[in-house]
């Protein structure tokens, strides 16, 4: 291999955070005009790789080059001052500015005061080159989630990157929002700019990559040419073992009665925002519905209306003939997973066994003579632990030290474990690897089979169509259209979500 | 524990700061003055809460001071509680009147009524408007005396003249008086008594601001000397000085009140501006007062 | 006569609202970035001190106001030490400096005493005389002192950077978002220190006009009255944003200079009820434009610099 | 199971040196800053300081100087801190104070032929009454029309400041001709009894530590505190989980108001058995301030409310046997909280941004459980 050819090197990288070595001698090397791909599961480390690349993190140790000189970065305008770009896999965008305001952010000038102008035309200019479409004068937090991602890669395009880091960028993304990301790449590196691609979704990453590194526990396991590689063997890399998703069988439930009845909602969002527009579902018992659908198209407001956390503007919502009034705190009756569950599901700051009975703290055994019983709670808490497999030494440590997985597992254990007769899962497996993926389908297929409904809400199509009875497409806060799990593909889906319907495609 | 000898030795507890230019500076200046020419030994505190009034006042007790002065008409019940307790010192509640009947505790202040009368016949003599305005901070019944005997001299001298007062809440916000006194020459007050510790610099300043729209007359302090005052008629200035030299050597302690008025130079009249006419009009006040021919109370 | 009063209380209103406004277009930009400046009330009565002495043994207004920004310079470094590189609670730290600053300004202007019982000179009107005779707006604006309109303007100007400029739109950027304000490269770091020793220097020099646009003479035990609190008030009313906040500062000095100015008629109303007035109608202020508020995301919050 | 033991409690403990340690740091630092300006002042820095100390702990009198200065403190913290558990700040103890203060004095004047007991409870509970009333106002705001609480409360407070100013001087409780405004003097029978003679110990800072301590098993081990920490640790979990947010905001203002409210009670009932005007000026902050280093906690805010009379009662004595004066107590004072903020460690974020930057060092937990391991 061409020396000269190679754009960027990290050499060597070690770094290591409290109890955790997230990176470990890790080597990857990109060429000019290439794309290189980063695999690996969940906190394998590769966020903190393209941190330390970017100025955010300094390493414990090792070597970065670019353009074969040796480059020490120690701030992001430093990294950007050596032509690195990068896409946070958490959005970085301030949303209360305009779309122009936040691509010229920080960009170094002589010029004191705003001027739009030059900008607007510099970045009109870049969005035909990679048509990626945005407006410019539109504020931030008023654009999907698609278009914000557009907005991050123009805001490091803008800035000449030579190294492009895009950091999970098609989590958010639509299949066809994909799919024009790809052309994109396949543009900013014909111009001889490099990209390095993170992504859990295999096909991409063979679809868009010339090389692809692979890192599992902070280690590199294999740097493999894509040309040569294959899902199942990148997957085993990743993982070490063969891993898919696929539907399992199931048997079928006699017991078919309504469940959740909602008829003609309309709820509005945060922001004043239409999110359900008269909106019909019915879910039975024993069945999943799976709800498939970009985000921000009326998901969150869908589970929040269930789960009495949100008030519909109008219609109707019951769950076995009960009118939906008021916050459902009650885990026998429903189970609600939340879809940010930092965030809404857990108190980080409370111990695992506080957070198991954040909804049932007041109930019998756990309060006596308005006391709290601590040895109740504990005993509780270690029951759940060893039914629910938690990795935790006790109920007595914060939630906020466990691993994602085993967070997720506190709030599964504790929503379901008091047999709800209706779960609303929302995105239940965002975040976690592919073998906390498989325990978590098999925990929803366990609970339709005892005869609960199941409304579970997720972006990945792979899952909803390897797990539901019965699928849904939600476009804009409508159904676009319903299909049947069994004969259910993932292109007819992925068209839906885009607002067309099956018809209109006809 | 040593001993230490505590013959002729005054402590002063301070409402506010020793530096208030007002009556905690100037009484305290009082007490320094007699240390340095009897050689008594002094103590003080200054800015005491009222939280901490009691313990201030039985430390200093304790400590054997013999002469206990509480600068401020909130000290009468503390000094009281204290004044049980150590039968053997002897307490003087400063600004106020009320000895609670306790042998060893007397009060003493400045006649604030003599001064109001005397100031209140010095802005009657310099009004042309007719209209006459008090500033004080909050109305404390000092306050309150004064602003009565203030009126009363002037419904003597012209029954027509229109009388106002107005409370700034605030004895150091001189920004404050400044605003309130320009409030107050808006409307057509054209004679203003301050009475206002530290912030009676914003009226003065107010008042030289006013294109000769207005004037002052002073209180407590002596404002044409003072604040550099010029377009002051004449101030009826409070002998505070006076007042904690005479507490401090002890000639107070007999368990009475004193009300130190003209006649024991607790105030006096300083005239500047002020026409000769009105000057006489004062002079006849004071022989008149003095002579018990004006009833105000004490 | 009533015409004349209204015009007077208008003109009080302006002039009295002068040092407020100065000192909130200061705190706007410390807010917006994330940090509560709570020690204006201390860094002002310092400012007061500064403003007075020195143009005293200067004999010179702008060589007052200078000194005024340098202290308040240095006290802005010093709270931003705190909160920024320490990570102290804003709150308490606010409260300690103004603590600090009453206790340090008595302890100096003790020691001041030849000073103390003289008047510094302080600002003139900045139109002539003849025009202040002009119907209506004579009276109101013309004869206001120069530091009135000094705070209009520099309440002009405040809006200008926030929303003009690249300084004033990092500062938004960074108290909403500050990991994505690093991450496109700038220093989170400095621009909090930038805005509290900017809203420090607002506060001091404040604080200098605030005894040298009008009577010229400090006063030790806390002169300035609350006016910070006040200010954290404006700018919550005025939804950290300067032109709003300049209004809301209008508002409570006219409120202020009305209650003076009822405190002559013979009302029945006690006085102490004609004091609680601008305190009310804040509350009241608050109430009524909460909505149209919105709060910089990280107000009050230390930033951690870790990804969030 | 060895394992299990370490990773639990040592941390703990290495914590909690950790933290006092700097605590202790910034308090000498404190002390030190202070001393160089005391000498500047020309006073001997060791003499004043050597009387500050003995103002505070020289006897037992002195010390109940300490415990009575830390009544309203305690009360005042403890107020402010239940708002930090729940996520607000509840910063209109001064204004809960008079208000409270005022309750206590309506009921305080009359000879109701009650026994002292019963009077004095009657006292507490409409002072606590009408307290909690008035913090039901910025409450209300803040719950149900997001008015920010800072703003509310500061700005209520001057109302409360105001409406007590007219109480003690223009209202048929006020005292007729007093030199000062002052309320009518109270009942025999609604004044707390002096615990020790000679001094002004009245029950008030037990009542403080108490409700401290009380406040610390609710929040602990009561269903209503469980809600509280949890509203204020993550409000969005809170909703989750079925509380009503807003109701429980306006609760947890009530409760700091009351406590508040209860603590100028104490202060009227138990010190100059009158009301005064201005009788509590700028404690409310220093509750503030008591809360905020006391990281919230109710155990804490014993320790910082003592902390606070200390200085402020050796302040007096230092300023009255040296001369040093009162300003220069107040700067010291200052001083001392501002170096211990900024060099202990108040906040727990700064031990994991140490271990961030410096990973060799970890926290003693992961020492310990390399070590077990
Ligand atoms: N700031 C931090 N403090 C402590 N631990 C951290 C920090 N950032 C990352 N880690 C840990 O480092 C490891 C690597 O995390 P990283 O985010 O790089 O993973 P990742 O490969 O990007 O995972 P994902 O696919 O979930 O994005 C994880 O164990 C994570 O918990
Ligand atoms: N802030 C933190 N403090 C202490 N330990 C942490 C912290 N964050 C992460 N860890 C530790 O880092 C490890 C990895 O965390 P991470 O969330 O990345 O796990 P993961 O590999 O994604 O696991 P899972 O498969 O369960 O999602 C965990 O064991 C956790 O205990
Ligand atoms: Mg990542
Ligand atoms: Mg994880």
């Amino acid at each position: 291999m061409n020396e000269n050819s190679i754009l960027l090197k990290m050499q060597d990288i070690s770094k290591s955070f409290p109890g955790v070595l997230a990176n470990d001698h890790v080597t990857i090397e990109c060429e000019k005009g290439h794309v290189l791909g980063l695999l690996g599961e969940n906190g394998a480390g590769k966020t903190t790789l393209m941190n330390i690349l970017y100025g955010l993190y300094q390493p414990d140790q090792g070597k970065i080059f670019v353009d074969g000189k040796q480059v020490v970065i120690n701030s992001p305008s430093e990294a950007i001052n050596h032509g690195i770009g990068m896409v946070h896999q958490h959005f970085k965008l301030v949303d209360t500015l305009s779309v122009i305001e936040n691509v010229i952010l920080g960009i170094p000038t002589n010029k004191a005061v705003l001027d739009f102008g030059p900008a607007k035309k510099k970045l009109e200019k870049l969005c035909k080159e990679y048509e990626l479409f945005v407006d410019p004068e539109e504020i931030v937090w008023r654009l999907p989630v698609g278009k914000q991602q557009w907005v991050e890669i123009l805001k490091a395009l803008y800035r000449d990157c030579k190294v492009l880091v895009l950091d999970e960028p098609t989590a958010v993304l639509t299949p066809s929002e994909s799919d024009q990301l790809c052309r994109a790449i396949r543009k900013i590196t014909e111009q001889g700019r490099s990209v390095v691609f993170i992504s859990h979704k295999l096909r991409e990453v063979i679809e868009i990559t010339d090389k692809v590194t692979v890192i599992r526990d902070g280690k590199v396991i294999g740097t493999v040419n894509t040309k040569e590689a294959t899902q199942s063997i990148l997957a085993e890399m990743m993982v070490g073992r063969p891993v898919t998703i696929e539907r399992k069988a199931r048997p079928i439930i006699k017991e078919h009665s309504a469940v959740l009845v909602m008829k003609n909602v309309n709820a509005f969002d945060d922001r004043g925002v239409q999110a359900l527009k008269d909106f019909n579902l019915t879910v039975h018992a024993g069945e999943i519905v799976g709800v498939a659908g970009v985000d921000g198209n009326g998901q969150r407001e869908l589970s929040e209306c269930i789960a009495g956390l949100r008030k519909p503007s109008s219609g109707s919502i019951t769950i076995q003939d009960k009118q939906v009034t008021n916050v459902i705190a009650d885990p026998s009756f429903v189970g609600f997973i939340p879809e940010d569950r930092q965030k809404t599901g857990l108190v980080l700051d409370f111990t695992v066994a506080e957070n198991l009975l954040i909804k049932d703290y007041k109930e019998k055994p756990y309060v006596k003579n308005g006391f709290l019983q601590y040895s109740e709670i504990k005993k509780h808490a270690e029951h759940m632990i060893k039914k629910y497999n938690i990795k935790s030494p006790s109920g007595d440590i914060k939630v906020k030290t466990l691993s994602g997985g085993n967070q997720q597992k506190v709030v599964i254990a504790r929503e379901l474990d008091a047999q709800p007769v209706l779960d609303v899962a929302s995105h239940p497996t965002r975040g976690l690897d592919l073998g906390a993926v498989s325990n978590v389908h098999d925990i929803l297929l366990n609970e339709r089979n005892r005869g609960a409904a199941v409304l579970f809400i997720s972006a990945e199509l792979q899952e909803v169509i390897a797990l539901s009875d019965r699928i849904i497409v939600l476009y804009s806060g409508q159904i676009m259209g319903e299909l049947d799990g069994e004969t259910a593909d993932q292109f007819t889906i992925g068209q839906m979500m885009l607002g067309q319907t099956t018809e209109a495609k006809k | 524990k040593e001993q230490v000898d505590m013959t002729g030795s005054v402590a002063m507890v301070l409402s506010g700061l020793k530096t208030d230019q007002a009556f905690n500076q100037y009484t305290y200046e009082g007490m320094l003055r007699a240390a340095s020419e009897k050689g008594i030994k002094t103590a003080y505190k200054e800015n005491v809460t009222d939280a901490e009034q009691v313990e201030v006042i039985r430390q200093l007790a304790q400590q054997g001071y013999e002469i206990i002065i509480g600068q401020g008409g909130q000290f009468g019940d503390s000094l009281a509680t204290v004044a049980k307790e150590y039968p053997d010192t002897h307490f003087i509640f400063s600004v106020g009147k009320d000895t609670y009947g306790l042998p060893n505790m007397s009060a003493a202040t400045v006649s604030y009524s003599e001064a109001g009368y005397l100031g209140g016949i010095m802005a009657a003599h310099s009004t042309k408007t007719g209209k006459v305005a008090m500033i004080t901070g909050v109305f404390y019944a000092n306050q309150a005396q004064m602003r009565d005997s203030f009126k009363k001299a002037l419904h003597d001298v012209n029954p027509s003249i229109e009388f106002t007062a107005i409370e700034t809440n605030d004895w150091s916000d001189t920004d404050k008086a400044y605003n309130a006194t320009n409030a107050l020459i808006a409307q057509g007050y054209d004679v203003l008594f301050p009475c206002l510790d530290a912030a009676g610099a914003g009226v003065a300043a107010a008042t030289d601001d006013s294109k000769n729209k207005a004037v002052l007359v002073g209180s407590v302090a002596d404002y044409a000397e003072t604040y550099d005052c010029k377009s002051a008629m004449g101030s009826v200035t409070f002998n505070w000085e006076g007042l904690g030299y005479l507490e401090a050597t002890g000639e107070l302690t007999d368990g009475k009140s004193h009300v130190v008025g003209m006649a024991g130079n607790g105030i006096s009249a300083i005239y500047n501006n002020l026409s000769s006419e009105g000057v006489a009009a004062v002079e006849k006040a004071k022989s008149d007062l003095s002579a018990g021919k004006i009833n105000i109370p004490d | 006569m009533t015409y004349e009063i209204i015009l007077d209380w208008l003109q009080a209103s302006l002039r009295w609202s002068a040092p407020l406004i100065i000192c909130a277009m200061g705190e706007i930009f410390a807010e917006r970035s994330g940090i509560i400046n709570m020690g204006i009330e201390g860094i002002m009565l310092c400012g007061a001190l500064c403003g007075v002495a020195v143009s005293y043994y200067a004999q010179s207004q702008a060589v007052a106001l200078f000194a005024c920004a340098i202290l308040g310079l240095v006290l802005g470094l010093i709270v931003a030490f705190l909160t920024v590189s320490r990570r102290t609670n804003q709150v308490v730290t606010g409260l300690m400096i103004n603590l600090l600053a009453i206790g340090a300004t008595n302890v100096i202007f003790s020691v001041l005493t030849v000073m103390r019982h003289k008047r510094a000179t302080t600002f003139g009107a900045l139109f002539p005389e003849s025009m202040h005779r002009i119907p209506l707006v004579g009276p109101v604006l013309f004869a206001q002192p120069f530091t009135t309109w000094i705070a209009i303007f520099i309440a002009f100007i405040a809006s200008f950077v926030l929303y003009k400029t690249r300084w004033g739109l990092n500062v938004r950027a960074v108290g909403d978002n500050p990991q994505a304000t690093a991450t496109a490269g700038l220093s989170v770091i400095k621009l909090k220190y930038q805005t509290l020793i900017l809203s420090s220097i607002a506060a001091s020099v404040a604080g200098g006009i605030l005894t040298l646009a009008s009577s010229g003479y400090f006063a030790a035990g806390g002169m300035t009255g609350g006016r910070g609190f006040i200010v954290l008030a404006a700018v919550v009313v005025g939804g950290w944003d300067p032109m709003r906040t300049m209004f809301a500062c209008m508002l409570f000095g006219a409120t202020d200079a009305a209650q003076l100015r009822l405190q002559t008629t013979e009302s029945i109303i006690p006085t102490q009820f004609l004091q609680m007035l601008p305190y009310v109608i804040t509350v009241v202020a608050l109430t009524i434009m909460v909505k149209r508020s919105r709060v910089p995301k990280t107000w009050g919050a230390a930033y951690d610099g870790r990804r969030s | 199971m060895r394992t299990k033991e370490k990773i639990i409690k040592v941390p703990f403990i290495g914590d909690l040196i950790y933290s006092s340690g700097h605590t202790i740091v910034g308090i000498l630092l404190g002390i030190f800053t202070g001393g160089l300006l005391i000498a500047i002042s020309g006073v001997n820095p060791f003499l004043a300081y050597a009387s500050m100390f003995r103002g505070a702990f020289n006897s037992l009198q002195s010390f109940s100087n300490v415990l009575v200065r830390s009544s309203p403190l305690l009360l005042g913290g403890i107020g402010v801190a239940i708002g930090i558990k729940s996520g607000v700040w509840n910063t209109g103890i001064e204004g809960y104070m008079y208000i409270g203060a005022i309750g206590a004095t309506i009921v305080a004047i009359p000879e109701l032929g009650l026994p002292p007991i019963i009077h004095i409870l009657l006292c507490f509970i409409v002072a606590m009454l009408f307290a909690g009333l008035w913090g039901a106002i910025p409450g209300y705001l803040r719950a149900y029309k997001g008015v920010n609480e800072v703003t509310a409360t500061i700005m209520l407070s001057y109302v409360a400041i105001y409406f007590t100013n007219w109480i003690v001087s223009g209202s048929p409780l006020a005292q007729e001709g007093a030199y000062f405004p002052m309320s009518l003097p109270f009942a025999k029978s609604s004044l707390l009894s002096i615990l020790m003679k000679g001094t002004s110990l009245h029950p008030g800072p037990f009542i403080g530590l108490l409700m401290c301590i009380i406040f610390h098993i609710i929040l602990k081990y009561t269903p209503f505190g469980f809600r509280t920490r949890m509203l204020g640790h993550n409000p969005f979990a809170a909703q989750y989980a079925g509380i009503n947010s807003k109701k429980q905001i306006v609760i947890t203002m009530v409760i700091g108001a009351m406590l508040g409210g209860l603590g100028g009670a104490i202060e009227v009932l138990g010190l100059k058995h009158r009301l005064y005007m201005e009788f509590v000026t700028g404690v409310g902050y220093e509750s503030v301030a008591v809360a905020l280093v006391a990281g919230g906690e109710p155990i804490g805010v014993m320790l910082s409310a003592l902390f606070f009379s200390i200085l402020k009662v050796g302040g007096a004595t230092m300023s009255i046997e040296t001369g040093v004066s009162s300003s220069m107590a107040s700067i010291i004072i200052a001083l001392c909280v501002l170096f211990v903020i900024g060099v202990g460690v108040a906040d727990s974020k700064r031990l994991k941004k140490r271990d961030e930057k410096d990973p060799g060092k970890k926290t003693l937990s992961f020492k310990m459980e390399e070590a077990v391991k």
